[in-house]
């Protein structure tokens, strides 16, 4: 049950190892590694920035969290995001979760991602070789919830 | 009243933290930021769109009717785009 | 794009290391493992013994793989699954799936998941300290399909 | 033609799978079964649920009603319980 919001780089394989472990008894881990992409539409990505309003992102983290566990049974769960700069093909955010059987992790991991996407205070900016640009919420993004949850 | 700004909106208004007195009455969210867009054009620009920003007071969103005192936190921002 | 179906144990993260590595340009990795739960209904689970039909499973995770594919765009998949004797917490199963936008490695991911529960020829058997039972296909699982695609 | 039997009912049956000969003409699975089921109380009893057990012909699932013929592997099993 961690949240963890850090500038250095991490490798998602380290997490995923050591939080199987952790949860030895749980039939099933779902995790979901979201990663830079060396490109938008064409234009090289240099490098993002990612800003953090970190006190109303853990907030915010714990109580999707909260709400999600109270729907989904699962045994135990870790985020992890960066923020600061980050190049092509770092990760930027791990979720890994673990349950006793496949749909209650699977529901939790994909909710809590969606959630994230909409409700947690993080703004990515894109560094190309001409100029920085900030990272719209995607429509799609916010389509994915039930808001009146 | 502590009002903290986040990426682009803090670029254009070109600090990340502000504090403002609000007086002994509560404001409406809206109120001050009426109030913010009379200071200059660079307010006025920065906050041309309201309903593309979100607001939250006390880490928890709310909308632009929320009412806020001078002891809240009051932070305004593009909608979020991490994970 | 590869299909494993394994004796020998596994260890999850080094095939994920290797899979983000190897998938460095996608925004996107899932990855689901199930493991051998060490209880069944308060029943201590000595063992797990998974026969296996090879040659028919391999055509059906193809023919499922490729439904799939026609269906959610993704850059590339990993489907390892054991055989033979398996302890209490070893991995039975891992899928990995790497894709430019999460939903679509989510989609994949658990779809390919759900199909292989019933049409992938793996049966388990679990060893008790009082014997052995035939594990039974699970209704729940018959129903997150759609038998008609 | 090739028959393989897999998990409960290879236990039932005792062997993983056998030659037999069904001639000239196709038949279908069903028929195969019935005269499977008429050799021994075995096979009568391994069979006794035909609609609670799967077919495949050379790897694809196939229903009761299938045609075969001596070059089709025919594979006989519970419901898979993999993953």
């Amino acid at each position: 049950m961690q949240i963890l919001f850090q500038r250095k780089k991490f490798i998602e394989s380290d997490f995923i190892k050591k939080f199987s472990s952790d949860n030895k008894n749980s039939g099933a881990i779902f995790s979901f590694i979201g990663k830079v992409r060396p490109k938008n539409q064409n234009n090289n990505v240099l490098s993002i920035d990612i800003e953090l309003y970190e006190k109303m992102a853990q907030v915010q983290i714990k109580k999707i969290i909260n709400k999600l566990m109270k729907k989904h049974l699962i045994d135990d769960y870790l985020v992890v995001h960066r923020y600061g700069r980050v190049k092509p093909r770092e990760n930027i955010v791990l979720i890994v979760v673990a349950s006793q059987h496949r749909k209650e992790s699977f529901r939790f991991g994909e909710g809590l991602m969606d959630w994230l996407k909409v409700k947690a205070t993080f703004w990515k900016k894109e560094n190309f070789a001409n100029g920085s640009e900030w990272v719209n919420q995607k429509e799609a993004d916010r389509e994915f919830i039930d808001f009146s949850l | 009243m502590k009002i903290l700004y986040f990426a682009k909106l803090k670029q254009l208004i070109g600090k990340s933290e502000e504090t403002i007195c609000i007086g002994q009455k509560k404001k409406k969210v809206s109120q001050v930021i009426n109030e913010l867009k009379k200071r200059n054009d660079i307010y006025n620009f920065a906050f041309k769109e309201t309903n593309s920003l979100q607001y939250a007071v006390n880490c928890e969103y709310v909308d632009l009717d929320f009412f806020v005192t001078d002891s809240d936190e009051l932070a305004i921002f593009p909608p979020v785009s991490g994970g």
